[in-house]
C-alpha cells in the first residue's frame, strides 16, 4: 500500500498532561495496523488537533488524558471542530478522565455528551480501538477496503 | 545568559527575583526575612529535611503518599486522614497540572470550578494561587513534614511562594521536571530556573534554614534502566549543592527485580558520596527515595496490593530512607484517600516485617552494583568531559548527544534512542544502547542478557519485547513473554 | 493392635472397613471397584496429583485457597468462584469441625440450620453426611483439582466417602491432625487410625489411582521452629509411604524471615527425600506446600495484605510447589469468598512477578539450612532410636519423652515444653529448648541468639517475650519488641 | 495474696474448637492479673463449663469460639447455668463467634440476648478483659479489695 493512500489519524495527549508512554505505544501500533499517523505529543491545546486535522485531511482526532484534567480539557473540542468546517471528524477519547475513582458508565455518558464517539477507560486493548476505527470508518465510507 | 555550573551571587539571584514574584499576583506576599523567622519556629517532628536525616541515622525507611486536592481545606483534610488513618511518616502536597506548566490562571478557574462542583477538578493543590497565607493556613493545621512535589519546568514561583509558607522540602530538578514533564522546553532554560530554586534554597541555608532538595528520580517511570537515572541524580544532585543546598534525597524507581532494586540504592548512595565529595561538595547530608513501581498497574486491586507490596519490600531491604507509596486505585486514576492510605499500611506493615532483617550483600546483588556503577560513570565522564569540567553545560551537550538519554520522553530534547527491555530474570537492560557511552565490555553484557532472554523465548527483541515488558505487570507479571 | 510402622496387609485392612463405613449411613454408598473406575475417568487437569507433579517439574508455585461451606450448591459456587475469580490453579475442600470431631449428627443438624438461616453456619463442607453421591456433584461441577483438607482425628469415613467420590488428594496425619487439634486422642489411635487413611490411598494406587496425601505442615501454626514441623514432616511422610502412599506433600507454615523461611522449604526438600530413600521408599514423588502466616494478621485489610503478599514472595523464592493463602479478612475469621479470592490474587501478581527471579543460595539461606539439618536430624534418629527402629512407636515415645514436642498444641499428648521466640533478625529459636535431643553446639546456638535478642531489647528473654511476638504481626511488626 | 483468697475463673474454647494459643495465653495474662483460672482447654462442651464453674465456686466463666460455629455452640449456656442454680454467674464470650465478616454490633446483640454479660470482638485487648472483669466482680460485691 503506499503512504498517500493511507487514511491519517492525529494522535495527541490533550491538554496540560505529559504522559508520553502510552502516545508512543499507540503510535507504533496505529502505524502498524495500517494508518498514518500525525503525533502531535503531549501538551497538545485543542486548537492543534483542530488544525492539524484540517492540514493534514484525517479522518479521526484520537485524544488522551491520563492526569485527571480530562473533563475540563475536552469540554468543547467538538464546538472548534463543528466551527472550523470538520464537525463529523471522529473524536475518540480515553484515558483517566476524571480525578478520582468514577463509575466509568457515568464518565461515558458524560464524553458521549460533550460530542465524543468513542469513550475509552484506563486500560482498555489497543486492539479494540483499532477495531472501532475501522468499525467506524468504515459506516462513514471511508474504509480503505 | 551563559548556563555555567557556577554558584550563583546574590546580585545574580535578586537581579531576576522582583519579575519571578510578578509573575502572579499573589507573588508580592513573599516576604523573604519574615519566612526565616517562620522556618525558625518550625519543630522538628515537622521538619522534613530534620526527619529524613533522622531515619539515614536510625536506619528507617519513611513512608510518604502522593495527594493534593484544589481547595485548602480539603487539602488540610486530606493530609491530615493519611497521616492518622495511613500511618504516613512525611506527607506531599502535590501540586495540579496547570500549575506545572504556569497556567495560573486555568488554575484559578479550577478552583472556582472545584467549589461550584464540590469535588477536585483539579490533579493536585494550586499552591501559587492559594498564595503564602493559604500555603499556611496547610502547614499549620497538618501534623506532619511537608514538601512540595509537582513536575514545573519553571517553578520558580511555586518554590518562593511555598518556601515562604514554611514547606520544608522541595521536589524537582532542571533535567528530571523537564524531560519527563516537558515537550519543547530547553534544558538551558530549566536548568537555569532551577538553579534559582537551589539558589533559594541555599540562600535559607545561609540563614540557617535547612530545606530537603529532590531531584525527581523515576524520570518518565518505564523501565528506565538505573545508570540511566543514576546520572541525572547525581548531575541533579551537584547542580544543587553549587547553589548551597545541604540536604538532597536521590531517588530511584523500582525496576522490579529485587537483586537490581537493591544494587540500585545501593550503588545510587556510593556513587552520590563519591562524585559530591570529589566535586566539592563534602558537606552535603545525602539520603534516599525508593519510588514503588511507576508503570501501568493491575486494575484489580487485590493485585495491585501485591505490587505495592513488593515495592514495599524491595524498598525496606535495600534500606531507602524514604519510599513512595502506590495505592490500589493506581490503574484508575487518582485515587480516593481511603485507597491512598491502604497503600500506605501495606507499605508500612511490609517496612515493619522486614525492618529487623538485614538482607547482606549477595553475589548477585554486588555485581549489579558493580555494573551499574560502570555504566553511571561511562555516562557522568563523558558528560563531564562534555562540559568541559562543568556539568550544567556538560548536560546540555550529552542529551544533544544522546549521552545522556531517557526512554519514552515527551521532550525533544532527549534523542529517545535508547530502548529497555527486561532480561531473563526481569531486570531492566537496555536492547539498544543508544549513543550511551558504554565501554565495549557494558554493551556486550547488554547484549548477552538480551541475547539469553530472546532465546529463552523464541523470538528476537523487538519494540515488541519492549511493548509487552511495558504492560507486563498490569497484566500479573515481570517479563513480558510471548503467550 | 500394636502399632508398627508396618505396611497393613488387605486382611488387617478389610477387617475393620465395615465398622468404619457403618459410621454413617452414607458409608453404606461407598463402592471401592466402581471408585476405581470413577477415578480413571478424572481428566489430568482436574487431578490434584498430577497437577502438583507438573508444577515441580515446570518450577511453578501452585496457589491453593481454603474454603466450605455446608450446602452442596453453595459449595460448588464458592469453589468456582475462587477458580475463575481468585484464579486459584488448586481447589480446596475445607471440612467443618462437627465432621472433624465424628460429630455426623450435629453436622446433620447445621446443614438443617444453614438450610433455614440461607447462609452457611458451619465452617466448613460436611462431606461425610453429604455422602458420595454429594461429593461427586461437587467433584463434577468443579472446574479444578479439588483436596480435603480438615483436621480429623479420626478421617477414616471422611477419607473412604470423599475418596470414593473422587478427590484426588487428601491432607492429614496421625500426628499433624491429633496434637494441634485434639485434647485427649492418644497418638496410637490417631496413627493408627491414619494408617488406615494412608493404606486406603495405598489400595487405590495398587489400583493405578494416584492420590496425593499432605501431612498438616503448620501444627499449631504459632511460632513452629522448622526443625520441630520437619521432622513431623518427614515422620509422616514415612508412616504414609509404608502404607503405600506414591505421591506427597510436605508442609511448612511460614515464620517470616526470609531467610529462614527458604532454607525452611529447601531443608524439608532434601531431608525429606534423603530420609524416604534411606528407609526405603525410593519411588514417592515429594512436593512441597508452604503456608502463608498461620498466625494473628492485622485487622486492617491493607495491612493483611501485606502480610500475604510478604507470605506469597517467600514461597515463590523459596520454590514450593504450592501456596496456602490466607485473606484480607483472616482476623475477623471465615472469610467471604470475595475476600477469599483478594489473597488469591495478591499471591498470583508475586509469584508471577518473581517466577522469572531466581534466588541463589546465599550464605544466610545456607547456614539456616544447615541450622534446619542438623536439628531435625537429631529429632528424627534419636525418634528412630526410641522406637527401635520403627517410627510409628518412636513417635509415641518420643512425644511422651519431649523429643518431639509442639509449642501451643492443645493435645494432652505433647509435653509442651519448648518455648519458641523470635531472634534479633525474626527467624524463629527457641528460648526453651524443653527435651528436644539437640547437641549441645545447636542448643549454645539457640541461647546465642535469644541473648543477642535479649540484649538489643534490654530485657531477659522470657513468657512475655512470647507473648508480644505472638501477637507482634497482628500488630504490624515481625519481632514483638517493648515499647 | 493467699492462693485461696483468688477469685476462681472457668476458662474455655468450646464446641469442637480446637484454637489452642489464645487460651493460653489467657490463662497466663488472667493468672498474672491475681484470678485462679480453671482452664478447661479446648473441645470443651457446655456441660463441663458448667460443673467446673460448680465444683470449683467459680465467679465467670469465659467461653472462647474461635472457629465460627459460637452460635450454634454457645445458645443456651445460660439457661444450663440457671438450671444448675448458677443462673447469676457472669458469662463472657469472645472470638469469631460467626462465619464469614458480619457487624460486630448485630453479633454483640445476638450474643447479648442469649444472655452473655460481655461480648467481645477478635483482636480485643486482654487488658479490656481484665478491667472489665473487676468492674463486673465489684459491681456484685465479688471484688477482692
Amino acid at each position: 500500500m503506499m503512504q498517500q493512500e493511507r487514511t491519517k489519524v492525529i494522535l495527541g495527549v490533550i491538554g496540560a498532561d505529559c504522559h508520553a508512554v502510552g502516545n508512543k505505544i499507540l503510535e507504533h501500533v496505529i502505524t502498524a495496523a495500517g494508518y498514518e499517523v500525525v503525533n502531535l505529543g503531549v501538551l497538545v491545546p485543542q486548537e492543534d488537533f483542530v488544525n492539524a486535522a484540517i492540514e493534514t485531511d484525517a479522518k479521526a482526532i484520537l485524544v488522551a488524558s491520563l492526569y485527571g484534567h480530562g473533563e475540563i480539557d475536552c469540554r468543547g473540542l467538538r464546538g472548534r471542530c463543528e466551527e472550523a468546517g470538520i464537525g463529523d471528524i471522529l473524536l475518540y477519547v480515553g484515558g483517566n478522565l476524571v480525578v478520582g475513582k468514577t463509575d466509568f458508565h457515568e464518565v461515558k455518558e458524560k464524553f458521549l455528551e460533550m460530542g465524543y464517539n468513542r469513550v475509552y477507560e484506563p486500560g482498555v486493548l489497543l486492539e479494540r480501538v483499532i477495531e472501532d476505527l475501522q468499525q467506524d470508518l468504515q459506516e462513514r465510507g471511508l474504509s480503505r477496503d | 545568559m551563559e548556563l555555567k555550573n557556577k554558584k550563583w551571587t546574590h546580585d545574580q539571584f535578586y537581579a531576576i527575583r522582583g519579575e519571578v514574584l510578578n509573575q502572579w499576583p499573589t507573588g508580592a506576599a513573599v516576604d523573604f526575612a519574615e519566612a526565616v523567622k517562620y522556618h525558625e519556629n518550625i519543630p522538628a517532628k515537622k521538619h522534613f529535611a530534620k526527619q529524613l536525616v533522622k531515619a539515614k541515622k536510625n536506619g528507617r525507611t519513611l513512608t510518604q503518599p502522593r495527594a493534593g486536592v484544589a481547595l485548602i481545606n480539603e487539602h488540610i483534610n486530606l493530609l491530615n486522614f493519611l497521616r492518622t488513618e495511613g500511618e504516613a511518616d512525611l506527607l506531599p502536597t502535590t501540586i495540579d497540572s496547570y500549575t506545572r506548566q504556569n497556567q495560573y490562571a486555568e488554575a484559578e478557574n479550577g478552583i472556582e470550578e472545584s467549589k461550584r462542583a464540590g469535588r477536585s477538578l483539579l490533579n493536585g493543590f494550586p499552591a501559587v494561587n492559594h498564595g503564602v497565607a493559604g500555603v499556611r493556613k496547610v502547614i499549620e493545621s497538618v501534623n506532619g513534614p511537608l514538601q512540595v512535589r509537582h513536575g514545573t519546568p519553571d517553578a520558580r514561583l511555586l518554590g518562593e511562594i511555598t518556601l515562604a509558607g514554611g514547606y520544608t522540602a522541595y521536589e524537582g530538578g532542571g533535567i528530571s521536571y523537564n524531560i519527563p514533564y516537558a515537550k519543547s522546553v530547553s534544558l538551558e532554560k530549566t536548568i537555569y530556573d532551577w538553579q534559582y530554586c537551589d539558589r533559594l534554597v541555599g540562600i535559607y541555608a545561609e540563614h540557617g534554614i535547612e530545606i530537603n532538595r529532590e531531584p525527581f528520580g523515576p524520570l518518565t517511570g518505564t523501565l528506565v534502566p538505573p545508570s540511566v537515572s543514576h546520572a541525572v541524580a547525581i548531575i541533579e544532585g551537584i547542580l544543587a549543592a553549587e547553589q548551597g543546598v545541604k540536604n538532597i534525597t536521590l531517588g530511584y524507581g523500582q525496576c522490579g527485580n529485587l537483586f537490581q532494586d537493591i544494587a540500585a540504592i545501593k550503588a545510587l548512595e556510593q556513587l552520590a558520596e563519591e562524585y559530591l565529595n570529589n566535586h566539592g561538595y563534602p558537606d552535603c547530608v545525602l539520603t534516599t527515595v525508593f519510588h514503588q513501581w511507576m508503570g501501568g498497574f493491575p486494575q484489580d486491586e487485590a493485585k495491585a496490593f501485591g505490587v505495592i507490596s513488593w515495592g514495599a519490600a524491595a524498598a525496606a531491604l535495600a534500606k531507602a530512607t524514604k519510599v513512595i507509596v502506590k495505592t490500589p486505585h493506581e490503574a484508575l486514576g487518582i485515587p480516593t484517600k481511603e485507597a491512598n492510605a491502604q497503600g500506605l499500611k501495606t507499605t508500612r506493615q511490609l517496612i515493619n516485617m522486614l525492618a529487623d532483617q538485614p538482607f547482606p550483600l549477595s553475589i548477585e546483588v554486588q555485581s549489579e552494583i558493580d555494573i551499574i556503577k560502570a555504566e553511571t560513570r561511562c555516562i557522568l565522564d563523558k558528560v563531564y568531559e562534555l562540559g568541559n569540567g562543568d556539568f550544567a553545560q556538560g548536560t546540555v551537550a550529552a542529551f544533544a548527544a544522546g549521552v545522556l538519554d531517557v526512554p519514552f520522553a515527551p521532550s525533544r530534547y532527549t534523542l529517545n534512542k535508547i530502548l529497555p527491555a527486561r532480561d531473563n530474570h526481569g531486570a531492566v537492560r537496555l536492547f539498544d544502547i543508544g549513543n550511551l557511552p558504554f565501554t565495549q565490555d557494558i554493551i556486550d553484557f547488554h547484549q548477552a542478557k538480551m541475547n539469553e532472554r530472546a532465546k529463552a523465548e523464541g523470538r528476537n527483541a523487538s519494540f515488541q519485547m519492549v511493548i509487552d515488558d511495558i504492560y507486563a505487570i498490569s497484566k500479573g507479571r515481570l517479563v513480558g513473554r510471548p503467550h
